[in-house]
């Protein structure tokens, strides 16, 4: 099933305001730069983005918080983001901050048809705020329910006209299982094959997860924290 | 008194051999530094990689290879890369051995904050509140007051809390405490510290056995 | 009347375009022999498998490369492999457009019994609970009564369940029949089938509109 | 850390009467054959076994109902294997059936540490008998719980020495959550290779996950259902 489209334009057709968007990546690290980018010039407005955080001030979804076009955000870490503390503590921006591995699983959860499952996550604190409580193996547990959105925007390494992908290193992190979330799957790729290209066998997100992919035109990947060791 | 180094030090001691382990910000990440000789430990970091090595050299880092921290990180032979669903199943499940965190606070029952100042501060938990929900064995590396000179190891958390009941040991410049039915106890007291010094600091009730040693680092 | 081929190929009519497709053992595996020029669909195999091809040439066969049915098979350019939790995932979260399969009795709310009779035979539900339950299309393929003569398309199923109000649509060798509001509806005949045969046939409630077109394969 | 065992007598060190033991595999495909060879050997009885069928009357798990070693099965299906449906039917065998889909999500949520999850597959039928119901969109729901096991027991197709894995084609199916599942986990491979040889980029079911791994001796793999056409 051919899923190509010819550029990031094609790829966000019917991206309106007030939508809710899964954005891939972690940090600066597998997130859809090229997208992104195209957000920004769309200027689409009223956001509400699930991400698990929200890149740095000028970069990575800081992009879209800098113009304003997040109304919420769904995130477990703020960290890096000097305007994203301002925009959340000022009010201007509402928030919901949710454990990481929660919100990992919710995702995977809203793709896979389970709408809701027990973590110990966030036991006893304002997480679990609201939120049905269960005694399992002698331990609270809190129930949790899935995500969904009206797009996911992915970043894959390589990727075939079938919308198979395939990530690298941690550049995978939430991209396969925002992937599985979306109504609408958007992929960008650094690099795009034919079709039998890529093993079967070692497909990390399957086509069928993938409406829409495109060959990214540039790719920035920078680097949040350069640590590095010397030659010895 | 312990530098950071210390801290890390004295609490590599708590590797035992076969033990994947997660090292949080800060402090933790520098545990990795000081695995005792004859002991084998696995490093895993919950944006998804297993087998974590040194930082790379300069000019072979990689966009796409970082740890939680969103340092630039190498691998070692026999690493995997899994996605964060898979890697917070790891951690929930149990496959973790241990724990290594910070915080702000510490109460006397093990629980921990340290994601939130209200009104002030909010780095947002990452995936602190999983992990110290779901490991068996969670250590808290910290300083043993905050910068405003008050204690941190606590009879009761007042910021919002990470995890309730889930803290075992905390290790900080001054000492090593144990927290068991619901009180903290004083294990070791670090080079040059005395036990008094350790009462003065803690607010949390502390259990002082007749003897303290002195971590041996 | 048709043969368990025209059955299928009644039901590859159904096939649209950029559909992901589950086909059951049986009758419906042979969908896949019949898909309409100009239309692209691709089948999944709940044990593990997307872009499932033709079977292997004699000699070609691979003991790891099955379908649900454990017949040996081949994949086609763009195929993925994935464990059961993936593809249920697929299944479950309605990324399968069309699932069909075989029934021991279909009833007029859209109920579906297929995986045991009570004392005598068990072949277990495998994927079909999880197959009826989620998808939004299904089309059982059947016969319309079974080798004692008794009708399949009932008021009521007298058999376990496999899953309820799930049904969409039943093909017979008799007739190709809908289903809405808590009854069976007549949409074509078999070639040289008449509507009292299938009146006859159907225990069921069912609409027969005034005029019933014949199927055109 | 090194994972590796000698031979499947090591492997299986353990094992115990009354025990529950998930076994990898679909049918005859992606099966532990070593390790249940050597299980029939042991002789160990009282087992409860989790494994999606019972392979043939002959070969698989068909071989622990044969002798009798089973006192339990959980399955999703009987199909092939008239020995299993036989004792079944005759009560001589406890018999837990439960959804495909079900099961291996049951077996991944043991593994995940998620004690439960709502899924629709089974509502209006015996598998939802005492199970909560709950309505998520519009549609209603039962309570799935985790399963776990003494010992999961794959199959794949490499593995390194520190219990990295990779399965080929349908060979996967159940072997990674099951793997995740056991508290000792022990994997059977066809090809054995140092640390360091596997993509890291392409393990399906990572080290942590395996307690013990060893070549297996000999592999039958078995073909099920030889379905071929005629060259042209």
């Amino acid at each position: 099933m051919n899923k190509l489209v010819k550029n990031v334009e094609e790829a966000l057709i019917g991206v309106e305001d007030g939508m809710t968007l899964m954005i891939g990546g972690f940090g600066l690290c597998g997130i859809p730069e090229n997208s992104i980018a195209e957000l920004v010039k769309l200027g689409t407005k009223n956001l509400t983005c699930i991400s698990n955080n929200a890149g740095v001030d000028d970069f990575g979804l800081g992009l879209l918080l800098q113009t304003k076009q997040i109304k919420k955000m769904i995130s477990s870490y703020v960290g890096e983001n000097d305007e994203f503390e301002r925009q959340m503590l000022s009010g201007e921006l509402e928030v919901d901050l949710i454990p990481q591995g929660s919100l990992a699983e919710r995702c995977r959860a809203g793709g896979a048809g389970i709408p809701a499952f027990f973590t110990p996550a966030g036991y006893g604190t304002e997480v679990a705020e609201g939120k049905e409580v269960r005694i399992y193996n002698g331990k609270p547990h809190i129930l949790e329910e899935a995500l969904t959105a009206d797009f996911a925007i992915v970043k894959a390494w390589k990727g075939d006209t079938e919308g198979n992908l395939v990530f690298k290193a941690t550049a995978m992190n939430f991209n396969p299982m925002m992937a599985m979330a979306g109504k609408i799957t958007v992929a960008e790729v650094e690099e795009l094959v034919p079709a039998g290209q890529l093993d079967p066998n070692h497909i990390h997100t399957p086509g069928i997860f993938v409406q829409r992919i495109f060959k990214g035109e540039k790719f920035e990947k920078r680097i949040e924290q350069r640590t590095t060791r010397k030659r010895s | 008194m312990l530098d950071k180094t210390g801290i890390a030090k004295r609490i590599a001691q708590e590797l035992q051999n076969g033990w994947y382990v997660n090292l949080g910000i800060g402090i933790p990440t520098l545990v990795a530094n000081y695995i005792p000789e004859g002991i084998e430990v696995e490093f895993q970091s919950e944006n998804g990689v297993l087998g974590m090595g040194p930082f790379p050299f300069e000019g072979e880092e990689d966009a796409d290879l970082i740890n939680a921290g969103k340092q630039t990180i190498t691998v070692r032979e026999g690493a995997s890369f899994f996605d964060s669903a898979t890697s917070f199943a790891m951690i929930r499940g149990q496959h973790v051995q241990l724990t290594v965190l910070g915080a702000m606070e510490v109460s006397q029952n093990g629980d921990i904050a340290n994601w939130k100042i209200p009104g002030k501060m909010v780095k947002g938990m990452g995936g602190a509140m999983d992990l110290v929900a779901s490991a068996d064995n969670i250590i808290v590396a910290m300083m043993h007051s905050n910068k405003a000179g008050e204690s941190k190891i606590l009879k009761e958390c007042t910021l919002p809390l990470t995890g309730v009941a889930c803290v075992k040991k905390v290790v900080t410049e001054l000492a090593v405490l144990e927290i068991k039915d619901g009180k903290f106890h004083l294990i070791e007291r670090a080079p040059g510290v005395s036990v008094e010094e350790i009462v003065s600091k803690t607010e949390g009730d502390l259990v002082v056995p007749e003897f303290v040693p002195e971590m041996q680092l």
